[in-house]
């Protein structure tokens, strides 16, 4: 019962402690796998995805997802 | 494949060759390609490494969606992506993306089109290493204005 | 040589490659080329060959002044054209631009240019050898929508 | 005291017995060239050039010049 967190590049640095597993009794939105993980406020400009598709804050999740927190890209 | 990761370095030329074998000779008359390399410099500082993480997985599934966008807005007989990832130095190639088609105007277009989508979908972050031995993340990626 | 005119096969990679070792590794971050190459059909017609005249001397003229045109416009760091005159068959490269830039921008948008101007203002003609061993000559250049 | 005159591509075929020195002393715009060099009429999207550079065909020519002159462009 469990939902798989990521965090990415300078936003894994940032974040202490990360947690890698959130009780998914506990988050049925993307923010609320937030708050679960860290205790750091999001930052403004995190973007988010839930299994590998970019996604919203508000974007509901379920048992067994995947969510990734990242900030903006800058490849290419 | 279209679309490639390259943890090493690779050459966009060859690259672009060997997938063009994949296509009949004579059918397009047309190849755009695009080439980002790595520069020594940024933001008035000299610029010595940078490493290129990506979040295996989503990072494919996005640039395989870039194409498929691509080739539904323009009329194009293929096109491919190669992205590095890893330790890189100045002078090495970032990207290639190319396209195929029978007249320039979806060429250039299309491939204009892949990098600009690249650049702001497809999850990849740049951490430079300046003169000085220190690192810093890169925040955020121009417009494809500047 | 930033302008070439190829009277046997070329090879764009190569015409690239070698050009790009006058530059400075890391001193651009952007390279945009196009590649024109003949198709085996036209206008609805099987096409098996095609000889390109152009007019030596103001041809080389022409696409020197397109590539200060260009060096204008955008700030680019160079730019190269080749392109091929004389007899050639399906999937003969006919054309290369190429151009070097700090930012995607300047190259993919002085590329495209390189092109369009090309199209308009240098001068060479096309005759197609059809399926059927008849001749004829390439009336006008579609625009760079087509 | 005359013109080079250069015909290309089509126009090369189409013109029968083209000269290939026209009298500077009978020509004094690229039109008048044309008129020196050929019977047939200029055709309508013909193109000009005065040494080497793009011109009109009232662009003034002088002894010594080179004039060429060709169908639409279809390089590339």
């Amino acid at each position: 019962m469990s939902i798989t967190v990521k965090f990415f590049a300078s936003l894994r640095e940032q974040i202490a402690n990360p947690v890698t597993d959130v009780d998914s009794a506990l988050a049925s939105t993307v923010a609320q796998v937030w708050s679960q993980a860290t205790d750091a406020p999001m930052p403004e400009h995190v973007l988010c995805s839930v299994n590998l598709e970019h996604c919203e804050s508000n974007t509901k999740v379920k048992d067994g997802d995947e969510v990734a927190f990242f900030p903006p890209i800058t490849g290419g | 494949m279209p679309v490639k990761i390259a943890p090493k370095p690779f050459n966009p030329a060859a690259e672009q060759a060997e997938f063009e074998q994949s296509l009949t000779p004579g059918s397009f008359g047309a190849t755009a390609n695009f080439v980002g390399t790595m520069r020594n410099y940024n933001e008035g500082d000299s610029v010595t490494g940078m490493a290129l993480e990506h979040y295996p997985g989503m990072t494919e599934k996005e640039l395989d969606a870039i194409i498929d966008d691509a080739k539904k807005q323009w009329d194009i007989l293929d096109a491919l992506i190669v992205h590095r990832v890893g330790q890189m130095h100045p002078g090495d190639p970032i990207v290639l993306t190319a396209v195929w088609s029978a007249h320039r105007g979806a060429a250039f277009e299309a491939c204009r089109f892949l990098m600009e989508a690249l650049k702001s979908r497809a999850p990849f972050w740049k951490k430079e290493t300046l003169a000085d031995g220190k690192h810093r993340w890169v925040e955020r990626n121009t417009s494809g204005e500047a």
